[in-house]
């Protein structure tokens, strides 16, 4: 199994009504991924882009054995969203829903960990393994099956570096949008034992943002356990303190959460550092090239 | 990001039944010599700026009266004061409180542990960053079962507090706590918290409200906050904007590559102006809405970098180009493209046709830009 | 366990937001009447006793009024009742509501789950306990997070309910778990919960509250309920008593043991009259005081029967000596003692010295105080 | 090891300055059991029976590493003594402490369980392992070692039973008092897995009581797993229904929790069933030389 989904992915849409419900329905079909059910309350039994839709999680399990839930729910009631589908016994979440309250995803991460179920996101592009399955709004096209794992903050940079790295001839083996808010369900620590442990990923992309310390605590867990090669990227160096860059979760406080600590923290752990996105490929393709040589 | 003056913030703790001085905020110094007059503040009484900008202690923003005539005066110096670039437009006046020690006390967010919490210190009444760590202790508070009482025993042990105070202590606590949760507050502050005989009271308040929760707190809507004008109608637009000190705007999709592209623009010797993020949105409207907003910050010059995803070049190339026809001759501004991906052909040639150019290299793109703004200047 | 009359749930109801008729508690037929005259619960109206007692409507203590003299009469007559052996002492009086339905919910505690449980079904107006299984719709609430929003919708599903409908039913069972989770409840049941139009409104309340949590809701402390006067009186002193239909009272320690001891009195023919349980205490003042609420019951015989494991017997045994002592002569009643374990010897020697034999076997005790309250009566 | 203690017990008393800490100190002490910290807030620096005293629980596991904790706190404060115990790492927790609102329970139990923690009780006599160790108030006297469980809902009608069973000659491998109250931290069906591992329990004994359905649970659960033969009584055939007979736990309500149903359950579950107290050491013995026998 690839890291999270692989061909026995079975994805329920919360929220599949809605424009970007059916939208990326219909895209992750595409892609490839088994999308069984979807729910809407008050519209069960309607279908959209071929997939039939309940009006609560369990029954749309029930009927669908689902087991990976993607949210389009507008803010102020994905916490519920959340819950339904951890209380259904879904384990894996991806939140795409932005603006959602961090108070509310405080509880929803406790919420779900105390039951056994990941959530990715909120604000987030999800996950897509090529060639096997896709939970979330990541763009088809960027994509290509290969060995390099990808995680990251953002979303549209993560597709420019995602493609570029296509462009340098090579391939995803997982990658994982982790979001852009202050709290997420899974953090660059949470998602780095999953790639080392990963046969499918040879090295590792990571693409970082200012705010917080995920990225200083990646580099802690790089150094103290991951093996395989890093090369990370951090956006918002020339970012002001105390202004939010666009993510929730993007901004320097107290002197705390700037890119030079965490492109010091990350350069101390082992990882190649890149100044500019368009480095990053560059970078890839190297470590690749010694990779094969080896 | 709403953050409350501190008046506001004081009345919000008195709402959750935390100790503040009586205090009146007032935007006059008639209006600061009258309420004195009629007792309404006693004497001797603080007169403070009420700005959101650190520091007010250094700036002469905070002074003490003992009469009438001095509050007056007080205040008139006060309000001719700009702190940080805002004007002193009110005031707070509080009566002086006699206090035996400064504490400190927040409630924040450890985004490590998805949690909230809990940081006490002995050493307050300054920047609770210049405080040595040892003497600074955090507790994490769990939203289920909430603070414990325990805890609340922990942080009067460590701020030396016991008895009757250490009782107070715990109730400010739960207080606190509950602000922070009920009211989705990002950080509550309480710097300094003074030791009146055996009582704490909050003198000063620091508290930032999450915009993200604002369909259930309607009532942080209207309070302005050191949000720019412009700033503020992107706000309502539902547009992540952010103005910087320099002259080129930025617009991107995805905050993670309108940062890059900020990065990469300053690495080539220029100045990012504005930070505007399309998001994942490929609307004709809000991207006609966001480039009328960034004409509106008359940049030197503009650079747009978009990478069509899940978003479509051409929808995005197709707004821009309707909006660079409403923008008035006079607030015109040089444009330099970079478009990339879904639609990427289409696109470029929209933009071509209305005679803007898509440099498809980031390096060059942004020299390009750079190079545009200088000449401008 | 405080039970409260349906007046007192319905006004705790209110305080949550929960939509109840129109009405008022009197006390006497006068009272009914003038109410009803002065327009403050409005024509036709419904005259309810207010006991503890169930099946109400079969016993004649709900009537209807349409008039004055009416809800005078009703009140009355149902003033005169006695319903379980209590008698009528309070009327509600609501003006009558048109329903089109009539539902049930409830919350309650699913012990094994360690979970409130909201049940809900479309048979309202009955006991829960007669309504088929499959009729009956039972999802589970984690404390945290709360109630669950597609929990309410399901339970509106299940009652056939939509539209506006559904919206109210969910502020209603919000509020119900609300004050489940605040009030410290064992039990919150609305039967029937009435269909008015789009709208919910609850015809009966059954609130039960948790005896343990009284230190945080010293309102409750006063309210009478279904205990008799003894039972009350043991529940200041802390003492576990409860009165039963039987002629012999139990003295015994732990709950258990004390149950064990009515189950083999039982067996052998005797009528358990008291439970009382010493608990851990052998505390001689406790054990005079349970001692002589016993005497207070008038018992025909009195079984008493330790086993000291942490409680001491000789303790015990010193205790009640002390007790019998103080009873008069006129409220003496036959005791039979079994006394085992802790300082069993130096027991058995007390009570011996009292007059008291100690029979050591279980069995040949019980049989003991049965044949002792055949001989009495 | 034996059922949840054993000679690497370190017992912490969690309110040891007050009068059942001090008593219960002294008796655990010489049972044979390692009590190595005592806690009562305002009280640290001090000694209760030798045993050191800390203000907070963190300070009481840093210096004495005890792995199990008993609470003593009264009721109001009992749910912030549990969740202090939790929060410094203890994961099996007594709590003796009665009137404990069952509101305060719920949380106590799901807080617990998140974080990996055992409580038994509340308003329980704790656990007892002869010649082992005991975490609560278990009377010396009764005990003996040997190859008997017990587990119970109540506290004086078990050490009556577990006394009655030494006068047979018999001993006890693990005794647990599961507590009276409504909601416990351990029920039957919880405790048997246990004694169903337990390499030093050969048959296991049962006391229940009305109310809840803690037995009729036990009896399927007993039917599904449990192999060891069990001897089971019921405390309150003769109780009425409404009424809470002492314990809060106690009480048949709507036609719920009778000894009757609970005593149909355990003996379709293949338990032999006591009628009295008094026939349960009887039951007991005849098993045990049916046993020695084979």
């Amino acid at each position: 199994m690839s890291v999270l989904v692989d061909h026995d992915t079975r994805v329920l849409v919360q929220g599949i009504t809605g424009h970007q419900g059916t939208v990326h329905t219909r895209a992750m079909k595409e892609f490839g991924t088994q999308v069984v059910a979807g729910v809407t309350p008050g519209k069960g039994g309607s279908t959209v882009e071929g997939v039939p839709v309940h009006d609560d999680v369990l029954s749309a399990v029930r009927a669908s054995r689902a087991n990976a839930s993607v949210i389009f729910v507008p803010a102020p009631f994905a916490k519920d969203a959340l819950i339904e589908a951890v209380d259904a016994g879904i384990r894996l979440c991806v939140l795409v829903t932005e603006h959602i309250p961090f108070h509310d995803m405080l509880v929803m991460y406790h919420y779900a960990r105390s039951k056994g179920a990941r959530i990715i996101g909120p604000n987030c592009p999800g996950i897509a393994s090529p060639e096997k399955a896709k939970v979330g709004i990541i763009p088809n096209v960027v994509f290509r099956r290969g060995r390099v794992g990808v995680i990251s903050r953002s979303g549209t940079l993560t597709y420019e570096i995602v493609n570029g790295i296509k462009e340098h001839g090579l391939g995803q083996s997982t990658c994982i949008g982790l979001g852009g808010d202050p709290v997420v369900g899974t953090s660059f620590v949470d998602a780095l034992p999953m790639f080392e442990a990963d046969k499918e990923t040879d090295l590792l992309v990571m693409v970082g943002e200012i705010g917080g310390t995920a990225e200083e605590d990646a580099a802690e867990e790089i150094r103290a356990r991951f093996t395989k090669p890093v090369v990370a990227y951090i956006a918002g160096r020339s970012a002001p303190p105390g202004k939010r860059m666009g993510h929730a979760g993007a901004i320097i406080s107290r002197g705390k959460g700037t890119a030079a600590t965490k492109l010091a923290a990350l350069e101390h752990a082992g990882a190649k550092v890149a100044r500019f996105p368009y480095e990053v490929p560059e970078m890839v393709a190297e470590i690749a090239r010694k990779l094969e040589r080896r | 990001m709403v953050k409350l003056a501190e008046w506001r913030g004081k009345e919000l703790f008195r709402k959750y039944g935390i100790a503040t001085p009586k205090g009146t905020v007032v935007r006059s110094a008639d209006e600061a010599e009258r309420l004195v007059r009629s007792g309404g503040v006693p004497l001797p009484c603080v007169v403070k700026a009420q700005v959101l900008a650190g520091g007010r202690g250094k700036g002469g923003a905070v002074r003490f009266a003992t009469t009438p005539e001095e509050a007056r005066a007080a205040a008139e110096a006060i309000l001719s004061l700009t702190l940080d670039g805002q004007p002193v437009r009110e005031l707070l006046l509080e009566g002086k409180v006699n206090l035996s020690r400064e504490l400190y006390v927040s409630v924040a967010l450890d985004r490590t542990a998805r949690l909230p919490i809990l940081i006490t210190s002995g050493q307050g009444g300054v920047e609770i960053e210049t405080v040595p760590d040892e003497q600074i202790a955090r507790q994490r508070i769990d939203p289920f079962p909430g603070l414990a009482l325990y805890a609340c025993r922990n942080a009067a042990r460590s701020l030396g507090l016991s008895g009757a105070a250490a009782g107070d202590l715990t109730g400010l606590l739960r207080a606190l706590y509950r602000l922070f949760d009920q009211e989705d507050a990002e950080l509550v502050e309480i710097n300094p918290l003074g030791l009146v005989g055996e009582h704490l009271i909050a003198l000063d308040a620091k508290v930032i409200i999450e915009d993200d929760a604002s369909f259930r707190h309607r009532e942080y809507a209207e309070i302005r906050d050191d949000r720019t004008p412009l700033e503020e109608i992107a706000r309502e637009k539902e547009i992540a904007f952010v103005q910087l000190e320099g002259n080129i705007g930025v617009i991107a999709n995805g905050a993670g590559l309108t940062m890059a592209t900020l990065d990469v623009l300053k690495e080539f010797g220029g100045e990012p102006g504005v930070f505007l993020d399309l998001g994942g949105t490929d609307d004709p409207k809000k991207v006609t809405e966001a480039f009328l907003l960034m004409a509106q910050a008359r940049p030197k010059a503009v650079f747009l970098n978009i990478f069509g995803g899940v978003t479509r070049c051409d929808t995005v190339a197709k707004g821009l180009v309707e909006a660079m026809q409403t923008v008035p001759s006079s607030e015109r501004f040089p444009l330099v493209a970079r478009i990339r991906g879904n639609n990427e052909a289409e696109g470029i040639a929209i933009l071509r046709a209305a005679g803007v150019t898509s440099v498809p290299d980031l390096r060059a793109s942004a020299q390009a830009v750079v190079a545009e703004a200088g000449r401008v200047a």
